[in-house]
């Protein structure tokens, strides 16, 4: 699943259909063909150029959690389409396309899992699902997994790799900014914490709600982050974006997040989080 | 709205008659009350059946009341406070202190601009960073103050700039949910124009949502998903319907909590009349707040957002 | 007590002594000499440039207030010399000397008085004090002036003219700043409306707690607003500062005051807050 | 501090000779017995009798522990929270998660800089808007998390420049003072440097405030007050004394609770053991702290500094 920007700061896609069934991936930074085993084994790093490819839910929870620990929540809502919405297609179809390109019931995971032995509540989000776009069921199970994290003392981590919301579902995927709001509250009012972590791409209304309201906020190299898309900003505006525009690195210098980790070093990261937060000692 | 015209040619051609009446130089007023009820039916059978489209185009329409002269005509009282007390003032999401219908009010609202030049300035009422954060400010003082939280919303999207990148704007819009969810006074959203996404909804996690009929609220233009989704922006007035952003829809979808009646042919034919509807539902549901306790308002509005779309069945729950 | 500053941002005090004597001021902008009954009726405003001069706190009150309808509050305290200071001089002699230039016990004003009918708590400070500067009495003042205005129920209204915290009373007068802010809280506990009106100057220690810190903040023209003062800027980070620095003006464009009201205007405006926020209705 | 010269020669010889020692050029153990013992008091000498104005020399050294490495010696681990979420991330004051003698807690200090390069983006300390911001954010974090808030001061004053006026950086310290004074978690200070004016008690309005002995904490600086009423640059160390701005005049003023003695001749002769002790009295103030409840402490403390500066007879009440 490659996915970088080129040079005007768009993004360049590789049909995912032919790249399932092919053994090779050609990194579009590059143009290396990577064999699909190595990359898995280089954490999904171009092994010539060091460009970050984007993870799958599955891959990520195996890139973070510790080996073995993840267990889903049975929340298990599939299938919502609030609208009835068809526009070239009917929005079911999009749905199952995504559900069986994925295996997944929408555009995040979430469970319980161990990071460097500490139990947490995870919820992971996952690209290839409608652009990682946030609509009911999403809303849903991030609110049921803070729910989850608040009831058992666990610190919610939240794995952002979204477009925003998933249009789809109109005015309906724009009120999951209030809910997933909402029950981040819950967070708060227990004292427990909620560490973001913002990957490729983390942008529009999930930047704009619970993604920034994190205790801990930590950008992967390689992350996009901003609320407004690059050609957007360029067409209503006629502003010229800046070199590193919205990368992990420009978010931040401009105050945005608070550290900016590679993908190997995301693991050990959240560790040293969670163990400053939660390990031994005295709480109030 | 294209198909207005045959009206406005009415219109003009009865108003035409009107004067030749008052003037004394014809006897027609049968012939012109005539007109007068053929021209109503015309307005009501036209209006009565308004597509998504049309109302699309009268929540965009040029002499639609609002922004600070909207606010003029539904407040007795309005003291303007200015900035974010961090980096300036945005005239784009403007706010303070109200009188309306006799209570005191802390107001938000998104302007517009109504010159030319106000417009270029406001940026159509695309708001920027210190516009979220002044109503941050804002927010404070009506919690501070124990006064309720009116906003008056009317934007096509929060502004989509390098700067506004610089400064977090996806933040401060992240912020301003939060704080109008931690709220312990009685808030009231007022949709009366576009609701665009983000930069609306920053303004209207409310205790009560109110929409103007021909106002929209929604995650995209329709032109916007016209592009993406059918790669056509021919398809507008389609993704306008199947997007259901529309008052009565989202009245159906219960996002919208009441729909205010416009005078026939919209708001801008009768920008009075509307702002007097307007106050009238504003005050009608603060007096409704104002007997509940600070517990029941609190949990209602959580309850309300928590659940925000309605609730599913879980058909495969593992 | 003519005030202006000079092109090069610094300011020209022209010697109180020999101004009181005169029946005479010459305006520092136009160089007019004014006669002093005159400029009483233009409010200390320069009836030929415009140019304004600060107020006496007795002259802000006849200014502001309801004629009559200001109501001292019988805090009474004087003569606070924390440290037993001395410099060139003791500060016990600097206090009498400011004692018997003012008429006041210190550098602000405190009591009940009306603006427009509405009744209000009122702070009024005297930049002819030692620089309006905030020491214990001036804390002390403030703090139990808001303390009255929280009991009475009654909006306060602080109008500030203050160089920073004196320092001659060192951290104590660094102390005055948690002091003010402290009580300022109780405004917050019981709802009740804080108002600050920002002169000449309005800078350091003042501006950086309780002044800052109100519901509503209206700027006079003329005004001077900033934490440090631009001598110390230059000379600290040899920058340029630009025209129109520290104006109320450039407070206003910064988003730092809601504001900026001619001193013919600032009763009228006090009036309409006052209005908007206390007469009638229905509060919750 | 030039008095300290003549002990820095003594100490240079000894030295030379306890070398002499090891390396068995000669056998003088009981000369340099003697001498150290003449060095040990020659320094209780100097040290016992330390005027303000060498305190404030030691507070500025060079040498003294100060910054990230002082968080890193007296914390177990200690993880960076950056930015203010809307304009940058301030170097000069920073914060973050920490575990002190077991304590979970939420730090923040200023920073000036190890090297020269560094010192210059610091502004030898001197924190910025959005370094105050920044506290405020992390102060927000404490509340939530229910972490103690121990605050590290050490800055010169708030950095004077163009920007930090347009950015409001008196209003972010007036925040600071007005969030210190609400925070429900216990709080401590540590002013262990120059606690210089605003931009140091906007982090020092705690429930305990420590002194290390020789730290300094003062309305302006010695210099700065010389010019000011002595007119003469040279009555800075006059102005030093008068001001009381040293370790125990302000305990005398109970405006510090506790002063921490350093190891002789300053923090920079042993910061390991200026560290421990400064860890041993934080965790003694948090436990005592710990076992009161929130209602008491937050009494306390807004009893503390609504008397700031002690009470005073009205000798004319009128
Ligand atoms: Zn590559
Ligand atoms: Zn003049």
């Amino acid at each position: 699943m490659p996915i970088r920007r080129d040079d005007r700061g768009r993004y360049v896609e590789v049909e995912l259909g032919r790249v399932e069934e092919s053994l090779w991936l050609r990194c579009t930074e590059c143009g290396e063909l990577v064999f699909r085993r190595k990359l898995r084994e280089t954490n999904h790093i171009c092994p010539r150029c060091g460009a970050y490819f984007f993870l799958t839910a599955q891959e990520r929870i195996a890139s973070l959690c510790d080996e073995g620990s993840f267990q889903p929540l049975t929340v298990g809502h599939s299938s919502s389409d609030p609208l009835g919405f068809v526009d070239r297609r009917p929005y079911e179809e999009r749905l199952a396309e995504a559900q069986s390109l994925t295996g997944l019931r929408d555009a995040v995971m979430v469970g319980r899992a161990r990071v460097s032995g500490h139990p947490v509540m995870l919820a992971v989000m996952d690209f290839r699902f409608i652009g990682g776009s946030m609509g009911w069921v999403v809303g849903e199970e991030i609110a049921t997994a803070i729910e989850g994290a608040a009831e058992g003392k666990n610190p919610f981590v939240l794995v952002v790799a979204s477009g925003g919301a998933r249009v789809q579902e109109g005015t309906v995927s724009l009120m999951q900014m209030a809910k997933t709001v909402a029950a981040r509250s819950l967070l708060a009012e227990a004292g427990i914490p909620f560490i973001a972590v913002l990957t490729y791409p983390s942008t529009g209304g999930m930047l704009a709600s619970v993604a920034s309201l994190a205790d801990v906020t930590v950008a992967e190299q390689g992350a996009m982050i901003g609320f407004a898309g690059p050609r957007v900003i360029e067409q209503t505006t006629g502003e010229r974006l800046p070199a590193g525009f919205q990368t992990a690195k420009f978010a931040l210098e401009h105050g945005i997040v608070d550290q900016v980790v590679t993908r190997e070093a995301l693991h050990d990261e959240l560790g040293r989080v969670l163990g400053v937060l939660t390990e031994g000692g005295h709480a109030e | 709205m294209p198909s207005e015209e045959p009206i406005r040619v009415l219109e003009a051609k009865v108003a035409e008659l009107r004067q030749m009446v008052v003037d004394g130089e014809l006897d027609l007023k049968e012939e012109l009350e005539l007109l007068e009820r053929k021209l109503h039916g015309l307005k009501e059978k036209r209006y009565a059946s308004l597509s998504d489209w049309d109302r699309v185009a009268l929540a965009r329409h040029t002499d639609r009341p609002r922004g600070l002269r909207l606010v003029e005509a539904v407040t007795e009282s309005f003291y303007e406070l200015r900035g974010d007390r961090a980096i300036g003032d945005d005239p784009a999401l403007r706010g303070g202190l109200a009188r309306l219908g006799g209570h005191r009010a802390v107001l938000l609202f998104h302007h517009r601009g109504a010159t030319a030049e106000e417009q270029r300035t406001c940026r159509s009422g695309m708001a920027k960073p210190q516009g979220y954060r002044k109503a941050l400010r804002l927010m404070d003082i009506a919690d501070r103050l124990r006064l309720p939280l009116v906003t008056l919303v009317d934007t096509p999207g929060a502004y989509p700039g390098v700067e506004a990148e610089e400064q977090n704007i996806a933040g401060a819009i992240a912020a301003c949910i939060a704080r109008m969810l931690s709220m312990r006074v009685p808030t009231i959203s007022v949709i009366h124009g576009e609701g665009g996404s983000g930069g609306a909804i920053a303004l209207a996690v409310a205790d009560r949502v109110i929409m103007l009929e021909n106002a929209t609220y929604s995650v995209i233009s329709p032109e916007g998903a016209a592009a993406i989704l059918w790669k056509d922006a021919g398809a507008a007035p389609e993704a306008a319907g199947a997007l259901r952003i529309t008052a009565p829809r989202l009245l159906e979808l219960a996002i919208a909590d009441e729909v205010v009646p416009e005078p026939l042919g919209g708001a801008h034919n009768d920008p009075a009349a509307t702002a007097d509807a307007l106050q009238a539902v504003i005050v009608r549901h603060l007096g409704e707040l104002h007997v509940r306790s600070l517990d029941e308002r609190m949990a209602m509005r959580y309850k309300r957002y928590r659940h925000a779309g309605g609730s599913r069945s879980n058909p495969d729950q593992g």
